[in-house]
Parts: C-alpha cells; structure tokens; sequence
C-alpha cells in the first residue's frame, strides 16, 4: 500500500478543464454527468442513475477571472464568479443542482436557466421545515422532481434498488470520512492537513468507486503512521461551508501554530451524523436523512439556542482549545451565523478568532498573525483556574 | 549582555535593546521602508545599534517579529500582536487594551490582568486610513510628519473626507485643495477619519480602558487628540496612554519576550 | 480662423485639444492635476494653444523643421526656466533657513544642468528630451533634478529636501504663468522666427466654443451647457481618430471604462469600474513609486519578462506590498511587473465583457494605452478570444476625449 | 377656519394620519396589553396577524425610516461595534444597532418588544439569519413559514400544499398561542376581500404611469404610494379609503394632462422614461430623486414597488381559499421569482409603459435583488434594444452613496439617450 498520490488528486479539482471527468465519460458514454454546487446535493440520485455527481466548489486561485466578472458587482462572493468562468468546460454535463443556501446561489440557478440552456438547471429547495409530514413530504417530492430530471423520466422500482444501493455506497464513503476524521481529532499529527483536506475534495471529482479504496487505504497508512505532536493548540474552523480557502490559507493556519481538529469545509460531503438508512424507500432515506441526521449548518434553520448548543457540543467533542472563524468575504450566510456562534462561545470562556478570505486570497502574513496570536494567548496563557 | 528585539513592519523597521535583568530600553532606532530591501533596513538599524555601543555579538537573544525573514540573525521569532500586548504593557502597566496603528494595518487588542490577549481585531484587504495613507497625504500637500500634527491640532474647522480609500482620497484632498479649505482642516480630517476607523475596530474587539496605542501613529499627536475626541463621542469610556517609545512598542514586547524564551532555555540547559 | 476648445479633466491628468472649424486638430496640450483644477484647465488650454501657435508658425514662414524644433525648445525651455525660479522661490520660503547656502548651490547647479543640454543643441541631453516629451510633468523633471543635483553635491538630507520640495511644489503648480508666444518672445528665439511673431496674432483662431468633460468636469468654470460626460466624448473622440470603432476601452488614473458604440458611432452601453481604483493607472502608478521606478520605465521593463507572476491583491495599496514580498521571496522584477499589468488587463477585460463584449475594432485609449506592457497583454488575451480582432491605439490616445469634446463644441456652434 | 368646509382629505394627509395611528398604537400596546409580532414586507401576513388582533411591526420599514431621518448611519456602525461584518446586509445591522440603542421607533416612541417573531423565510435568505440574530436578542418564540422559491417560473401543487401545511401547523397555532384568540375564518375571509379591493385599486394607480406624461412617479413616489398596501394595512378599510383618494387625485392629474409630481412641484417637462429595478437608497433618497427629475426623467416602472407583492399579473387574496392565496402570495413576491421571470416582467414593463430604457440600481446590501442583476441588465438591453443603465448605492449605509460617481454615470445615460433620440431626428429613416 502506498499513499495517494496527492499532487495529482490536487490537480484533478485545480484542473478548469475538468478533464479527469471528460475521460471518465469516455468510459461511461451516455450516462449522465450532474454538477451540484455548495453545499449538499443527494449525490446519490446521480449515482443511482449510473452517473458522476461532479462537486462545483469553485475554480480556485489559478483561474483568472473574467467572464465571472461581467455578472457580478463587487459585493458578491467570488465563489459563483469562478464557476462561470470555468462554466464552458462543463458543455457535456446533463444538468447542474443548485441548492438553496444563499441568495447568491438561488439566482445563479435561474441565471444558469439563461446562460446555458442546453443543461438543466434544478433548483433544490431543502426544507426548513423538519416535520416528516410537511417538509419532509415537500422535499421528498422535490427529489423524485430530481430524480425525474436526472433520468429523463419518472423514477421506477428498478431506479429505487439502484438508489438503495448508491446509498449504501455513499454511506460506505462518509463512514471513512468519519473514521479520518476521528483519527486527525485524535491525533492530528498523523492526518496533516492538506491531505485531510485534499481527500475530501477529491470526492467531488471521483466517483465513489474509485474513491473509497484509495480512501481505506490512506487511513489504514495513518493510523500506523509515527510522526511527532507539535506544540500546537486545537481548533474549529467554521465558516467555510461553500467557498473554500486555499490548501495554503489551510497550512498557514497550521503553521501558525493551530491544529485545525473539526471542520465544516465541504460541508455536505460529511455532515451527516449517523449513516443514512439502507432499508425501506431509499427516497424516504434521504429524506429522513437531511431531516434527522445532518449536522448543523448556516443555512439551515433552527432556533438560536438550538445553534449554540449544538456548537458548543461539538467544539467540546473535538476537545478544542478554541474556534476560528473563517468566512468568505460577503457570505451573509456565515457571517451572520458568527456573530451567533461567537456570542455562545463567549458565555461559555471559548476563545475565538475570525478572519475573511476568498478562494483566491493567496496573501497569508495577515492570517498567519491572526491565527498565530490565537495560539500564542492559549499557549503562553494557560487557562486560569 | 542585552535583548535585542526587531520589528519587520511594512512601513518601517524598529530595533529595541534592552537590559537583560532590569529590562530597562537602553536603546531603540527605526528606519523608514520606503523604496528600500527590508534586509537593508535592518542592516542599517543594526548598523545604528552597533554605533551606539550595542553590537551584534553582545545580545543574548534577537528576537524578530513582523516580516521576520528580513532578520537573519535572530535567535527566535513572535507574533506582531503578542509582542504590542507585552511592549504596551511594559510603558502603561495599566492599559486593559492596545490599538497598534502602523503603515498598512490596524490591531486592536484586548487584554486580561496578566497581559493574555483576550480578543483582537484586525483591519484586512482595504489600507484606507492607516499611515502609509497619512505618508502619501503628506507628501502631496507637501507636509512632514511634525507639520501634519501642529496642523492637525491647530484645526477649528475639520473638513470631513468623502473617500476612505487610500487612494481615492487623494483625489478628494486634491478637491479641497482646490476649493480653497485651509491645511490645517484637511489634515484633521484625515485625522477623524483614521481615529474613527479606530474606534469601530476597537469597539469590535470589545475595547476595556485604559487604552494604550502603540505603533507609528502613537507619536502623532494629532491622530491622539483625534482619537481621544472620538471616544468619547461614542461613549467608550476615555484614558489613552501613549509613551514616546510607543512607536517601538513591538520590537520591545519581542526583546520581553525574548528574555522570557532564554530564561527557559537557560532553565532547560541548567537542568540537564 | 475660429476654433473650438476640448477639456478633459482627469484625476490625474488634464488635456486640452484645440480644433479648427474644419474639424482638424490643431494643437494638444496635456498637464497634471494634482493642483487646483482650474488651474490645470487653464495651464493644458495654453499648451494647446501654444502648440497650435508652433504650427501655425511653420505655415506663415515656411520655417524647416529644425528651426520649428529649435523654436519649440527654445520655448519650452524658457518656460521650464520660469516656473523654476517660482519653485527655487517657493523652496527658499519652506525650508529652514540653515538650508538656504545649500539651496542656492543647488539652483545653480540645476541651472548648470540645463545649460549644458541646451548647449548641446540638437545633440541629445536627457534633460531636454524630457522637457520636450509631453507625458512628463514639470513636477517629475524638476523633482529629479533637483534630487540628482543633491545627490552629487551629497550637502542636503534627501528626506528633508524631498519633503521641501513637495510642498514648493504643491506651490508652484498653483500658480498660472502664461506660455503664450507673444510674450515669451524670447531674445534667443532663431532669428527667423522673430520678425513672425507680431503676425500670428492676426491669425491665431478665435475660440468660438468650448467643451469640458472628464472626471472633474463638474469643477470647470464652465456653465452645464458646456459640459459632457466623458463617456460620450471618449465615444466620439474614438470614433473620429477610427472611423470603424465600435468598442473603446479607457483607462486612465483612477477609472476605467468600456464603451459599445452602434454602427452609426452612438453610445449604445457603457460601464466602469466601481468605486476602488484598482486596476487603474493609479494601480500602476502607485506600485512604481514604491519601488522607485518612474512610470515611463514601468512597461517597457515588465515587456522584458517571458512569465508572469500572479499578483492577486486588488488593493492598490497591498499590491505595492504585495509586490514588495514577492520581490523579496526571489521573485524576477519584470515577471512581478507583468503580473501586475496583467491584473489591469484582466480587469479591463472584464469589464468590457460586462458592457457587451468586443466588436470588430476595439479601441484603447487613456494615459495607460501608452503602456507596453498592457498594450503587449491585453493583445495576448485578445488574440486567444478574438483572433481577427484589430486593436487600435492612437498616438493621441491620452486626448480622445478632450478630442470627443471639441467635437462635440463645434456641433454646438 | 370653522367655516371653512371640511374637503376630504388628500391621499397623503390620510395617509400620515393612519400611519401616526398606527405608530401611537404599537407605541401604546404594552400598556394596552396588545401584542405585536415582527415580521417582513415581502410577502407579509398582514390578514392574517390583524386578525388576531396583533400588531405588524416591519424591521425593514423602520430601517428605511431611520435611514430617510439621517440615523441608520449611527445603527449601523453601533451593529458593527456589536461584531457584525461589514459585508452583510445593512438592513440587519440597522435593526439591530437601533435595538442596542433603546429601539426607539420611526416616531421617535419606542417600540415595543415582539411577542412573535414571524420568520416568513420569503424572498430572501438573509431574512432567516436576521430573525435567528434577533431571537438571541430578545426573549421571544419564533415561527418559521419556508417559502419555496418559483426556480422554474412557476408555483407547483406540491409547494402550495407545503407552505399551506406550515400556515396551519405552525403558523396559525402559534398566533393563537401569543394573542389568546382563536383562529377566525369569517373574520380573514372579510379582510381578504378588502384586501383584494386595495390591489385593485393600487394596481390602477400604479398603471396609470402608463399614460404620457406620467402623472406619478412610481419609483421616488411610489415608494410612499405602497407602504399602506405592504405594511399594516392592507385588508383594512383604511387601505381601501387611500387607495381610492390617491386614484382619484391621479385621475383628476391626467385629465389636467399634469406631469409627475417631484419634490418642487410638477416636473416641468417629462423628457426621460425610465424604469428603475432595484431598491432605492434611503440615506440620500431625496438627493437621488433630484438626479432624476433635474433631468426631467420620471420613474414609470420598477420591481420595487412590487417587493411586497405583485397584483399585476391578476393574483388577488382570495376570501374563498384565503390560505391558498396567502401561499400564493407569499411565493409571488418579486424577490421570489427567479432570474427569467425578473427579465420577462422587466421587459414586459418596458413595453406597456413606454419606457425609454432601464436603470438598474444595485445596492451592496442585498444579494437578493443584486445577485444577477448585471444578467437582467443585459438580457433587457437585448430584448427591447432600449438602454440601460447601472448605478450603485446601498439600502441604509451612508458610506456607500457617492453622488459624484452615481451622477456621472446617470449623466452619461441620459445624454446617450440625448445622443440617439439626436440621431434618429437627423436620420428619420433608421
Ligand atoms: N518620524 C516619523 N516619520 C514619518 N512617519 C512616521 C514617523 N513616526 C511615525 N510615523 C508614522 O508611522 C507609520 C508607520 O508606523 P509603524 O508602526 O512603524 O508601521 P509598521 O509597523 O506597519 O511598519 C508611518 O506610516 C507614519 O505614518
Ligand atoms: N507614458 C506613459 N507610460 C505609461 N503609463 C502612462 C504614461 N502616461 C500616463 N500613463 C498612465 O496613465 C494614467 C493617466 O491616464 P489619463 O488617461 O491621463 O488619466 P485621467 O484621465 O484619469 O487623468 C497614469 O496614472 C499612468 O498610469
Ligand atoms: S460563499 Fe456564501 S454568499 Fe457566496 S455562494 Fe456561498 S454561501 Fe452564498
Ligand atoms: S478602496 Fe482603496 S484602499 Fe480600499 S481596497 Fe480599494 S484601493 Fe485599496
Ligand atoms: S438582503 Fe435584501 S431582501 Fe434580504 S433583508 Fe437585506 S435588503 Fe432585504
């Protein structure tokens, strides 16, 4: 066994031309190739139908932009800016989802509807309603509507078995997620950062397929791996559900001294906290699953107090000496959860820290002193009693 | 032997020596970064200390902070707020909070009874407002920095300023100018407009008086006296410290800070 | 004869264009504006008269060339003169007496300076071609004359002379001296010339209207009939330097703009930049004066650079330190300098994708037209999306819209 | 005076007098021990909460208000002093710093604390986070209604069903809980009627911009025209009552052939017709109108006097299935309609209202009109070949008006329309 070659699982996602799914087409002519955007989508339905779910989270730094910019003012995340530029690679995709977590996205859904015409454009309303008979039933037709997209035609008994079983595949997946995540919480120094990072991201170009040994076999490396703890405090980082920071910002805020434990970076990928059910109408699986299993998220309603507590018990499950918040530079989504969150912690004598970014903010001295001074006052500081 | 600190900033460079056991400041310098290598403003704040009777072999530690690369004979480095927290607690013992204002950044800390940062706050992405912008004033309407003060303090009349951003303002000032408003007015706007940039930041970090403000703009009495006059418009409780070291405030909290890490060395060494 | 008169106010620079009824250009004239406004309107409105002057000069007496080019200089020359006794005046009050022994060598060695490249006549001194080259400011050749003169002499603090200088400057550029020929009939004009002067009077157009526009336009002594937005003189100062453009990109100190003209040469959309002045002149400017670079120098460097490094801050002011740390991190200084033009072109792309892409010609125009590096890029981009695309740019792209405005004047007369 | 006849009222005397009414009532109902719920304009409740004799208080209104007054300045910064991001909505941060600074109201009487904060999740997402922030502030229950967005253009059974389940599970039993009343069907059914009355009529009074000149401008002036019909009043008698003065007071402008009414007086020539998509800034609200009708441009039509609701596609409330209507209503709000469907209504009121071309104001705060608008910008210029315009500002921040930049872009507008109307009367054959 050896590990993944990461440079290349970094190119896959760095890669405008999306050519890892092109050849991926080759191989799989006339299924279908389904973009979703931030920061859940039921990747499941894709699968089931025999197709790649392709995770557009942004082009990162090395994408110039200029197409981005002819619709968006200056106001507006860069996120939506980079998926349009790098929208012309996507002419073989079926069809993009866009689900509802900002203003930003829900227009870029109808936006999507004008600018490209040959794909469809689905936009997925996830409920705030979480009572099984009201938004549980809304969203369960909601993603038969998707599924019916997905396949051209209404989804029959034969697509049911396949989606149980994509289910069972994705569950397979995110219970590695879990088990690394549980490894890098435990004993960070052996999951370093941006290879955490990177074989999360890559899931958004590989199928599950092909993602899941390479995955068991990273962690059955790193569990054994015998690196040496630095004196670093733990962090959460939150903030970061759609935009993503740089693998560098990622780093910078570890060399400074933070080992980041918990996150919310590719949110949807991992915010399911107990497997989804692989019995019964696979529908309804999902369904319960984005009512009863997902973790909290900015973009999901629930009461204030509910908010806290759940993030309060999550720092202290992941043993954190303190949270930094990162947001993306005009994500109101985040950044009215911060001020929230940042209220609940101070109640509670949970130190924090916060700072913007953009996909592409590749200038890391500001961070680093941000980040590092946090370490500093907990280090230097211990806690009185 | 002595402590010598150096803070790498991004508009100038300044170097602290100090006692090792009294921590008295026996010396400090600083050197603008203009148009020059930050290694060569080192070297010749270095060059200063040396002139002065502290050469390079006679510090027990050099501690760097800021742009620390530019620093290659440091023994150890430290964050820019940890050390303004320890330098403006070294002058003002008192002071619960620090605003750090330099060339391009802002730093509001927060600080608990033994000198732990609590919260902090830092301007990013946008430089309108901090020194470097005062500089660039300075030099199109052609005033140094003690003009700028006298001027500022002098002003009855403060001409509010449109633009906040470093560079559109210029064409702003350029306006007044043109429409006949005196120096001194402009100046102090730009002066208001700085200090109440300051109090928004220092309110977000949850601002405890006394404050201390160290950095560069520290020795600009016009920016104080601004400073001072919006705080108490906004109802934040008013004592300012400022210390005619203040300006080097950094590069002292890195020589403290310093000693601190070679008294454990020394510990780590003796116990072996 | 009758003209009509075209300013263009800019944040940074302001010109003027003087056109005969004729609709021919007869004399440009260009200054900057970090002084009052009506100050630089008046100063770029004699240039331009001035210059219309010279030609005028060459058709009454069938002068050669080199006489036109001696007068020119001649001429120029005794006006550089002039506003620095008003510096050299200027500095002496601002600067500590104790100075004073030192200031008084310094002028005389600027002066010494100026002798010598006048003397080398025709031969080519640095000093005089700088004189003569119209992108360069008083304030940039007198600044760097007086700094190399300390240099040498190494009696003066640079910082001290450099802060009293700013402020003699501010000074001086306030002040309106007029160029006008008649009364700089200077004793050493060539002898040929002489005897023309009293009979130019006679000839010189009247201005019979004039046209402000451009970014302080609103500062102009000029009533609102008078006035047109920029955005429709760059159309039509476009439109009658190339008569198929379609497009016009602008970009100047502090904005940029993207203009769709229709086919019969209407503005049909157009957009600028938003608030920030990054990605403008300015951008540029900024970074070269911290890295002591003069602007002039800044493209044809940054064209001497076979990759880009990407500089990514959009701030203008955290782009000079951006550069700086790339600099310091061992970066190349053109491939720092062309990353950075590239963000200007990018921008502009941008925008101009915004206002509704690019249309058969497109032309550049504004101060940063004469920027190499920009020009070598934006081409580059271009020839990736828009292969048979003709770019043009105009010797007096920096005048298109002091151009569109005179144009516009003479509809009005 | 006495013997001076008393006429009736002017539109806008009334309408003074039924919202200081109003504002002495929320400023009583503590004492009176009535009690209030804070909700938001777009596709609001308003039946449905008077009703339960509850009073409606619009977070959004008074943010407005407070920006025409000159004091969001002063709220903002106090929200932002409190750890909100300069990047996010200046609307909250206003509510918010005004609640930190004692919640005094638009009247200057402090308003009460809500006893239910009715989350209509309408339209925009920032409405969620902005309710989740001022329920940590204020002890109080919530009540969430989703309200699907119309991605396609349209609304489904399924999305009616859906939010009709959550009126009557949620929202209705949590009504009833705060006010101590029981739901009234007969009582709703009367409102609604009433309510549909008031669209009518303020559907007539805002196509009457299509006549030339324009009696009304439906921007500048529209803004004042819908607060009845989008605040506490519509499905009351009062709103019926405005609206018909205010016809009256249009129809009797149009028989006198008058032009739009502006801050001096009538605009003394109607040269431009514009119509305007986006929000208006509220700090500097006069000084933009100025912009316009100094020009002589009169504002025709626009999305924002449709932020609470459109009527004029036909949707009235309905007494027969008054929760199907208060769906539909909710889904139909202008925020709620997707990117295609804000083009086709856009262009579709460039044609009936003759329009000369479209401004697109965009304001920094909100992504909801602002994400896209560039889109819509151009997909207008493309469908009607008419042009159109680009301005920027922010809703209640003052730091984001520039007068200099917004005027020189409307500068340049204006006189390119000048430029091609030039034109095409030299050239009468293109
Ligand atoms: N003697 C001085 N001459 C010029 N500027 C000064 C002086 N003292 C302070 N300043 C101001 O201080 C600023 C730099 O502050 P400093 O804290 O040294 O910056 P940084 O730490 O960012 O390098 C300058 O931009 C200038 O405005
Ligand atoms: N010779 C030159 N080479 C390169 N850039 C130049 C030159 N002259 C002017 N510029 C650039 O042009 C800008 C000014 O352009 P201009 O169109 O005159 O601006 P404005 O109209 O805003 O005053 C300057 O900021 C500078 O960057
Ligand atoms: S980064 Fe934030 S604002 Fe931007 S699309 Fe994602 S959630 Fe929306
Ligand atoms: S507004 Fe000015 S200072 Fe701020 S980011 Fe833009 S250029 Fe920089
Ligand atoms: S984002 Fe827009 S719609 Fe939402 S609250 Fe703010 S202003 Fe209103």
């Amino acid at each position: 066994m050896t590990l993944p070659d990461f440079d290349r699982l970094k190119a896959l996602w760095e890669d405008p031309e999306f050519t890892e799914v092109a050849h991926w087409q080759a191989r799989h002519p006339g299924a279908p190739v389904v973009g979703y955007l931030p920061a859940y989508a039921p990747r499941e339905l894709v699968y089931a139908a025999g197709g790649l779910a392709v995770g557009l989270w942004g082009a990162g730094p090395q994408v110039e932009i200029i197409r981005g910019d002819i619709y968006y003012q200056s106001y507006i995340c860069r996120l939506p800016r980079s998926v349009l530029e790098t929208a012309p690679a996507l002419g073989a995709f079926s069809g993009v989802i866009f689900p509802s977590i900002c203003d930003v996205m829900r227009n870029l859904s109808g936006m999507w509807q004008i600018l490209f015409p040959h794909q469809w454009a689905a936009y997925l309303d996830l409920p705030q309603n979480f009572s099984s008979e009201t938004g549980g039933r809304f969203f369960h037709e909601t993603l038969i509507d998707l599924a019916t997209r997905i396949l051209g035609h209404p989804p029959d008994a034969a697509y049911s078995q396949r989606l149980a079983q994509a289910i069972a595949l994705t569950n397979r997946q995110t219970d590695l997620f879990r088990r690394l995540a549980g490894l890098r919480s435990k004993f960070p120094w052996k999951v370093p950062m941006d290879e955490w990072y990177t074989l999360l991201r890559s899931a958004l170009v590989l199928h599950p397929e092909a993602h899941i040994p390479m995955l068991a076999a990273y962690l059955a490396l790193a569990e054994k791996r015998d690196s040496r703890p630095l004196d670093h405090i733990r962090v959460h980082l939150a903030g970061a559900f759609c935009e993503q920071p740089t693998i560098g910002l990622l780093k910078t805020i570890e060399a400074s001294g933070c080992y980041i434990v918990s996150h919310d970076l590719l949110l949807g990928l991992h915010w399911f906290t107990a497997p989804l059910k692989e019995t019964g109408d696979p529908f309804e699986s999902l369904v319960d699953g984005y009512l009863n299993r997902s973790g909290p998220a900015p973009f999901k309603y629930c009461g204030p107090r509910e908010k806290a507590e759940t993030f309060l018990a999550l720092v202290r499950e992941h043993r954190a000496d303190g949270v930094i918040f990162a947001a993306p530079s005009f994500c109101d989504p985040s950044l009215l959860d911060r001020t929230l969150l940042r209220e609940a912690l101070e109640t509670h004598g949970i130190p924090s820290a916060s700072f913007k970014y953009a996909e592409n903010t590749c200038q890391y001295s500001g961070i680093a002193e941000v980040a590092g001074t946090f370490s500093d006052s907990i280090r230097l500081w211990p806690k009185e009693s | 032997m002595s402590l010598c600190g150096c803070d790498v900033g991004t508009g100038a460079v300044k170097l602290a020596v100090m006692a090792e056991e009294s921590h008295d400041l026996l010396f400090c310098c600083r050197e603008t970064l203009r148009k020059k290598a930050p290694e060569t403003a080192v070297n010749r704040c270095f060059d200063a200390a040396a002139r002065a009777g502290f050469p390079l072999d006679g510090f027990s530690y050099i501690a760097a902070t800021g742009d620390v690369t530019a620093v290659t004979a440091r023994t150890g480095t430290f964050f820019a707020m940890t050390c303004h927290a320890r330098g403006a607690r070294h002058f003002s013992p008192e002071a619960m909070s620090v605003l750090d204002i330099g060339a391009l950044h802002m730093r509001a800390m927060v600080l608990d009874p033994r000198g732990k940062i609590l919260s902090y706050k830092m301007t990013s992405q946008c430089a309108s407002g901090m020194g470097r912008f005062l500089e660039n004033v300075g030099q199109y309407l052609g005033l140094g920095f003690e003009e700028m003060q006298a001027l500022s303090l002098a002003s009855e009349d403060p001409s509010p300023l449109s633009a906040v951003c470093a560079v559109l303002a210029e064409t702003d000032i350029i306006n007044q100018v043109s429409r006949g408003v005196p120096m001194a007015d402009i100046v102090r706007g730009i002066h208001d407009a700085m200090a109440q940039r300051a109090v928004k930041l220092l309110s977000t970090a949850g601002l405890i008086p006394p404050l201390a403000v160290t950095g560069g703009l520290a020795a600009d009495q016009g920016f104080i006296h601004a400073l001072s006059q919006a705080l108490s418009a906004s109802g934040l409780g008013l004592s300012l410290k400022t210390h005619e070291t203040s300006p080097f405030a950094g590069a002292i909290g890195a020589a403290l800070w310093g000693g601190t890490r070679l008294g454990s060395l020394k510990k780590q060494v003796g116990s072996r | 004869m009758i003209a009509t008169l075209g300013i263009d106010l800019g944040s940074t620079t302001c010109k003027a264009v003087l056109l005969s009824k004729e609709g021919k250009v007869l004399g440009r004239g260009i200054t900057n504006t970090r002084a009052d406004y009506r100050v630089s309107a008046d100063i770029a409105a004699r240039e331009a008269i001035l210059d219309a002057d010279l030609a005028l000069l060459g058709s009454l007496g069938r002068l050669s060339t080199e006489t036109l080019t001696l007068t020119e200089r001649r001429l120029r020359l005794a006006g550089f003169r002039r506003r620095l006794q008003i510096l050299h005046q200027a500095l002496c009050r601002v600067m500590d007496r104790t100075a004073a022994p030192g200031l008084a060598d310094l002028a005389r060695d600027v002066d010494k300076a100026l002798d010598a490249g006048d003397a080398s006549n025709g031969a080519h001194s640095r000093v005089l071609d700088q004189i003569m080259d119209r992108s360069l400011f008083f304030r940039d050749i007198a600044l760097a004359l007086y700094l190399d003169a300390a240099r040498l002499r190494g009696s003066l603090d640079e910082e001290t002379l450099a802060t009293g200088l700013a402020k003699a400057l501010a000074a001086t550029e306030n002040t309106v001296f007029s160029k006008a020929l008649d009364e700089t009939a200077a004793t050493d004009l060539p002898p040929a010339v002489r005897p023309l002067i009293p009979k130019l009077a006679a000839i010189r157009p009247r201005i019979a209207g004039q046209i402000g526009t451009g970014y302080g336009r609103a500062l102009l002594p000029f009533p609102e009939t008078e006035i047109r937005s920029e955005i429709l003189c760059h159309g039509k100062g476009a439109r009658y330097l190339f008569p198929d453009a379609r497009t016009v990109l602008d970009i100047g100190g502090q904005d940029t703009k993207a203009i769709q003209l229709d086919e019969n040469g209407l503005v049909a959309s157009f957009f600028m930049n938003d608030r920030c002045a990054a990605g403008c002149g300015r951008y540029l400017g900024y970074v070269a004066e911290e890295l002591g670079i003069g602007l002039t120098d800044l493209g044809p460097l940054a064209c001497t650079a076979c990759r880009a490094v990407p500089v990514t801050s959009t701030c203008t002011v955290f782009a000079g330190t951006e550069v700086r740390s790339l600099l310091y991190a061992g970066e190349k200084q053109e491939e720092v300098l062309l990353g950075l033009h590239r963000a200007v072109v990018l921008r502009a792309l941008s925008l101009l994708a915004r206002s509704g892409g690019i249309f058969d010609a497109l032309v550049f125009t504004g101060g940063v037209a004469q920027n190499q590096a920009v020009v070598r890029t934006l081409k580059e981009y271009l020839a990736k999306d828009h292969a048979d695309l003709t770019l043009h740019i105009h010797p007096d792209a920096v005048y298109t819209g002091a151009l569109g405005a005179a144009l516009y004047a003479l509809e009005t007369l | 005076m006495d013997s001076i006849p008393m006429k009736s009222p002017s539109a806008k005397h009334f309408q003074k007098q039924i919202l200081d009414d109003y504002f002495d009532r929320l400023a009583s109902a503590r004492d009176r021990g009535q009690k209030v719920v804070y909700t938001f304009v777009p596709g609001n409740l308003t039946e449905l909460i008077l009703s339960f004799d509850l009073l409606p208080v619009y977070p959004e209104v008074n943010a407005l208000q407070s920006a025409l007054r000159g004091d969001s300045g002063n709220f903002v910064k106090r929200a932002e002093m409190a750890g909100h991001s300069e990047d996010v909505c200046s609307y909250v941060k206003c509510d918010i710093g005004m609640m930190l600074l004692g919640n005094t109201g638009p009247a200057g009487k402090p308003l009460p604390p809500p006893d239910l904060l009715l989350l209509s999740y309408t339209g925009c997402f920032t409405f969620m986070k902005w309710f989740e922030n001022l329920a940590a502030l204020y002890d109080c229950p919530i009540a969430l209604l989703h309200v699907p967005y119309q991605a396609e253009g349209g609304v489904t059974p399924a999305m009616t069903r859906y939010v009709v389940r959550q009126l009557e599970e949620e929202i209705i039993p949590a009504m009833a809980r705060v006010s101590g009343r029981p739901y009234d069907p007969e009582k709703i059914r009367a409102m609604c009627a009433l309510a549909a009355q008031s669209e009518s009529l303020f559907v007539r009074c805002l196509e009457s911009a299509q006549h030339v000149p324009s009696p009304i401008d439906s921007y500048f002036g529209g803004v004042f025209y819908m607060f009845p019909i989008f605040t506490a009043f519509r499905g009351t008698l009062e709103a019926v009552k405005y609206y018909r003065l205010l016809l009256e007071e249009i129809e009797k402008r149009i028989r006198e052939n008058r032009t739009a009414f502006t801050l001096e007086g009538d605009l003394p020539e109607e040269r431009y017709r514009i119509v305007v998509e986006g929000p208006p800034n509220w700090t500097h609200f006069w000084e933009l109108w100025k912009l316009f009708y100094r020009r002589g441009a009169v504002v025709v039509a626009g999305s924002y006097v449709r932020v609470g609701g459109i009527y004029d596609n036909g949707f009235r409330h309905d007494p027969d299935h008054p929760l199907e209507s208060f769906a539909r209503y909710c889904m139909g709000c202008y925020t709620n309609l997707s990117v295609p469907a804000r083009v086709d209504l856009l262009t579709r009121f460039m044609e009936d209202y003759k329009a000369d071309g479209l401004v697109v104001h965009s304001v920094k705060s909100c992504n909801s009109f602002g994400a896209g608008q560039l889109l819509i910008l151009k997909e207008v210029e493309k469908r009607t070949a008419k042009p159109c315009g680009f301005i920027e500002s922010d809703l209640v921040d003052p730091q984001y008006f520039s007068r200099a930049h917004i005027k020189n872009r409307l500068d340049a507008y204006f006189q390119m329309i000048d430029e091609r109307r030039a034109y095409h009367d030299r050239n009468p054959g293109h």
